[in-house]
């Protein structure tokens, strides 16, 4: 399994992922216009023909034996540069007289667009038979990878937003106290038209004056920044990572936003370069494979989990051995150099 | 006999069973003696200074039943409602949220702090003994200050405004605000009782100054609380109907505390001003007055302004004939000017507003 | 030189700072009364006496030799909870129509507490005459040694507030832009005010709708987030540290709030547990020490530059080697063990 | 002759020179040959309509020369202000800050946007050849328009609202509007003139949605900005008088544009309202009429409007002298009653207001 660009000819297996993802994942609908101009934007940002801030970096997770498609992963290099980017912001305000005794701090919500200009990591799926073998972490870090290889790309911050509480019934208790409100539609079709990148009309619709928490109702309170039980892992992983939850909540259910300057981000800060050599064997079949690597060439970016950890010289240069067939899925020779996170 | 006075030091105690017994209390009306004491000296200070525009002054009058020589009844007017501090209301507004883009136009109802009534002449603090309650006492009460404000015009604003006391629940024997409930409370985390007897011992503008300014989204409210917007206390519904009679109407805005409704009327569209009159005084035995609809009638005196129930009793040529107890109640002799208005009010169909 | 608590017969000592501190330096006025409860603050704090949030670590730098106070410097265990605690926060907020072809991300100044609950290092001031020998390094980091040991006493995160930009002529461009409208007073007597601990009047005052900078002059707009030209050492300090701007300002004069996690904070994080061994000389003096000691009891916390470097021993233990003189000036004894912080 | 009626298909041509002439150029009368034919559409829709209550209809009225059979002026009614879309304007309000801490109240000016005049009547729209400016024809299209209210109350609100265009400077040979610089021009980057021409053939409350709901701090704005607030362009300060004269009040609102100050009255406080009467028509030969103050006269008829300077030529019994062209023009025969009203307005001072 590697991880590779997203190419023109990958549109159909992008459109099976689309439908795979189901309700809820916003960012990939199965809409062939849509799709395929997610590539032309890819194809415009690896090749570097887009030289502004509307940069999305999009990878697929391919079987490289027959050329499956079995997951993807995005970089978006520049939120909110071409379409408004909004959250609700988690701030408190002191209300206090002295005359009155009364000293309280309250919770407020507040309609911002603090994270235009951050890069976000978006867009990861897995699909169902290729749970395993730590694909799911192959797709969740080699954005790190990518990040610390091509860092010029890339803005300060970095943040990834999580899906927020559902009911099992698929109710937002978040959307039904707050957007329901102000949103003559229901919750799916304002999550739609936001994942269609249509989000102007969120500035014109929401509520701009601060909202107090305690007007909501329990229900509402309690789902703020919390996520859906399905996401726990993923937000388990960027956490580990160093993402934080700095209070910015999604406009419509809720969830968390986190983020990290991506300088810290441990996946960034801990990887580096090493130096390849190749032996003439194939690899052992490995189920937790602890070193990831990826190429440095970003039109051929190739990344992908390797058997052997990475040693240190007396110089201090790092060096890897990849096994031939290792060597072969990420399109390197002996000499070359990867970048490597061991995890 | 019935006559509205001026409030005097020896009114001190009436006043202050009047303020206990008042239901629902009234802010501007605290049970508390010094306040009390200090509203009573305030008012005779008010009648006794030279005025050319409304200020702080307050003029608090009683009613007292001549029959028993009891008080039973005290109202107030503030010359200017704002004068030593803000007058705060929740006035209610629209916003209009549109999007352009999805072709939808969504008004949003809000609650905004607002101070604009300062500039009116409040009628306020009235509470009566509850044996007169919804009697012709209960009118000479509440209209004879608009008996003594178009006598006056320059001590008042030329806008009125009466706010009324809101709606409220008994919950465990406890009368509760629903819409402090899902409003002020959560700024103030005190119940409605104790933040109402708070503001009526220091002041309400100064819990205003302390809410946020931020408009409130009425969808974001209880539905007992929007249910409670400018509602009246079911207890002032009779009160409520004879003002809008006389008048009044219902404005945008509403009572911080309770949501409770602000009537505002400019005074040449109330009733009593429009058919209000000076007629020299007759003076007959009680038994030779013909037969004809009740009126209030007061003298043309500042500090010694009585207003009495008598009958709308004309002469042919506009003489009004008041009995000799009426005629010395009222300070007068025959021949002397009195203001005098019937007091029946048309009827008001709310529907039509 | 060394770093302990306040004691209350430092109290002379004490006004002898706050009258060199001088104007701007607002949380030492020259003031009795608030000295010695400050003092009093201080000692239910180290004595464990105040349980709650209301803690304050207030540190004197001292001469032992003859007792003189040379500097001061504190810690707010956790700021908001007993008056009300104010910025503004620079945020932005999209303002987009697809019809009217717009998409700008405008500025704003918003009134908030969010810092509440954060513990904030403050009131570090040196007199003239010891601005040498990385006494000022010391007052600054030795806040960072008392929180990694004490680390349960305090919140996740920590701020420090800077001074703004001030013109030559002592007139702060931001304050005339923004809070004289507000405020019927002048700088100074507002910032004595919210000196004193009386801040109340800020949230009765200031604006609390959104500002957008765009409304303020160019030179109000420049002051946001900048310091004082004095201040730039010291943020430079904590920026080392790991201290950053997150566009937290100053109400009166825009000068920026640098925050961390207190996990993140690099003086916390390499700080390590050391083994005292004695040698019976004295130090030789040094003009650049490179390594802070600190003790590890809280009532009788003691901290100063020490002259040899920490060494680890084959089963990773560290160890550190005092002078005579030095383990005297912490008062410890060999076989003890300090918090060591190499710089 | 001098005639107001309502405009014609045949009138485009100089509808669009009076838009393309109008000083400043008006949101409200776009010089846009489609939108002008539109507005000509609509209006004679809104005539031939039975309508009962304000909607939104818009009357486009034109005054013609009779002499020189030239249209050389144009007027409209929007019978609901935000009737289509909401009606946009800042609101003048005053904020409160006081800190009981420091025993200080303080008063921030501030503007929020706001859309309550939607609901009334919008004189608008007006323009006129500069050769008839500030004489009877300028005050005749102006007020004929209020000739047409007072005939069909129910087609209007009781509240009129007039807009008068802001106050501009010259720079660089352009007209800019100091208010626009200091405030729109931040959200939106582009000039007075551009987002003024994009107002009119788009709409103007598009615009204001877009713009931030948070009240602007005066004190934030420039010097310039601030002084434009409710001012008046000079070009309009005459027709300002005569609006105040005629009994309209200034407000707290001001166009969000350029902060030029809007009217409101009650159409009964409003001078023609009280004034005007039916008289009954009398012809007489132009050289047998009595010499009497310049008046409005107007015919009953709602699509066929006619509204024509004459003199106010009453007999003892009330009737309307006329001369066989004036009834002509406006379409009576002897004996049939006119609308009138004499054209003098009582002087006002606006220092007293």
């Amino acid at each position: 399994m590697r991880i590779r660009p997203i190419a023109r000819h990958d549109i159909e297996g992008l459109k099976v992922l689309a439908r795979e993802t189901g309700v809820g994942f916003t960012s990939l609908p199965d809409n062939h216009e849509f799709l395929s101009a997610k590539i032309e934007r890819t194809l415009a940002a690896f090749e570097g023909r887009e030289p502004g801030d509307d940069r999305l970096y999009f990878f697929v997770l391919e079987d490289e034996r027959d050329g499956s498609i079995a997951g993807c992963c995005a970089i978006e290099a520049c939120v909110g540069t071409d379409a408004p980017f909004y959250h609700y912001r988690l701030g408190s305000l002191a209300h206090s007289s002295v005359q009155l005794d009364l000293h309280r701090t309250l919770d407020t919500l507040t309609l911002c667009s603090d994270h235009t200009g951050d890069a976000e990591v978006c867009s990861l799926f897995l699909r169902e038979g290729w749970r395993k073998d730590r694909n799911g972490a192959l797709l969740s870090k080699v954005r790190w990878l990518f990040m610390a290889q091509f860092r010029e790309a890339f803005p300060d911050k970095v943040l990834a937003e999580m899906r927020g509480v559902f009911t099992p019934e698929g109710r937002s208790p978040f959307w039904e106290c707050l957007g329901s409100h102000f949103f003559p539609m229901d919750f799916n079709e304002a999550d739609r038209l936001t994942g269609m990148g249509q989000k102007s009309f969120i500035g014109e619709l929401m509520p701009k004056f601060p909202i107090y928490t305690p007007f909501l109702s329990e229900q509402a309170r309690a789902a703020i920044g919390q996520v859906h039980e399905h996401t726990r892992p993923a937000v388990a992983m960027l956490k580990k990572e160093g993402l934080r939850w700095e209070g910015y909540v999604d406009i419509f259910d809720g969830g968390p936003t986190v983020e990290a300057y991506i300088d810290d981000v441990r996946g960034v800060r801990d990887s580096q370069l090493a130096c390849v050599e190749v032996i003439a064997s194939d690899a052992p079949a490995c189920e937790r494979p602890a070193v990831m690597a990826a190429t440095t060439g970003m039109a051929d970016f190739r990344a992908s989990w390797i058997s052997h950890a990475v040693t240190r010289d007396g110089a201090g240069a790092c060096h890897v051995r990849l096994h031939r067939d290792e060597a072969e899925r990420l399109g390197v020779t002996g000499g070359d150099t990867l970048r490597v996170l061991a995890s | 006999m019935l006559v509205v006075r001026p409030a005097e030091s020896r009114d001190l105690l009436a006043l202050e069973r009047l303020a206990a017994s008042a239901t629902p209390r009234l802010t501007n009306l605290p049970a508390h003696r010094d306040r009390l004491e200090e509203r009573i000296t305030r008012s005779q200070r008010s009648l006794r200074a030279e005025i050319d525009f409304p200020g702080d002054e307050i003029y608090c009058f009683v009613l007292e039943d001549l029959d028993s020589g009891e008080v039973v009844g005290t109202a107030s007017l503030r010359a200017e409602a704002g004068a030593r501090e803000a007058y705060y209301t929740y006035r209610q507004e629209t916003l209009i949220h549109a999007s352009q883009q999805l072709n939808v136009r969504h008004e949003v109802q809000t609650l905004s702090l607002s101070h604009e009534v300062s500039d009116a002449t409040l009628l306020c603090a009235l509470s009566l003994d509850a044996r007169y309650r919804e009697t012709d006492a209960d009118s000479l009460l509440r209209r004879a200050r608009l008996m003594f404000i178009a006598q006056y015009p320059e001590r008042f604003a030329n806008e009125l405004a009466v706010a009324f006391p809101g709606y409220l629940e008994t919950r465990d024997e406890r009368q509760v605000s629903p819409f402090w409930d899902s409003v002020g409370q959560h700024f103030f985390d005190r119940d409605f009782n104790d933040i109402n007897q708070m503001a009526g011992v220091r002041s309400k503008s100064f819990i205003a100054e302390v809410m946020p300014p931020f408009p409130l989204y009425l969808p974001l409210l209880t539905p007992q609380a929007r249910a409670a917007i400018g509602r009246e206390n079911p207890r002032h519904e009779y009160a409520m109907q004879e003002m809008l009679a006389e008048g009044f109407s219902r404005s945008r805005h509403v009572d911080i505390f309770d949501a409770g409704p602000l009537l505002l009327a400019e005074c040449e569209r109330l009733h009593t001003f429009k058919q209000c009159g000076w007629h020299p005084v007759r003076i007959r035995p009680q038994e030779s007055l013909p037969d004809a609809v009740p009126a209030m009638v007061a003298n043309q005196r500042l500090g010694d302004f009585r207003c009495v129930l008598a009958r709308y009793a004309l002469t042919p040529t506009g003489q009004l004939m008041l009995t000799p107890q009426q005629a010395e109640v009222l300070g007068v002799e025959e021949g002397r000017a009195v203001l005098a208005v019937p007091m029946p009010l048309p009827a008001v169909d709310e529907g039509e507003l």
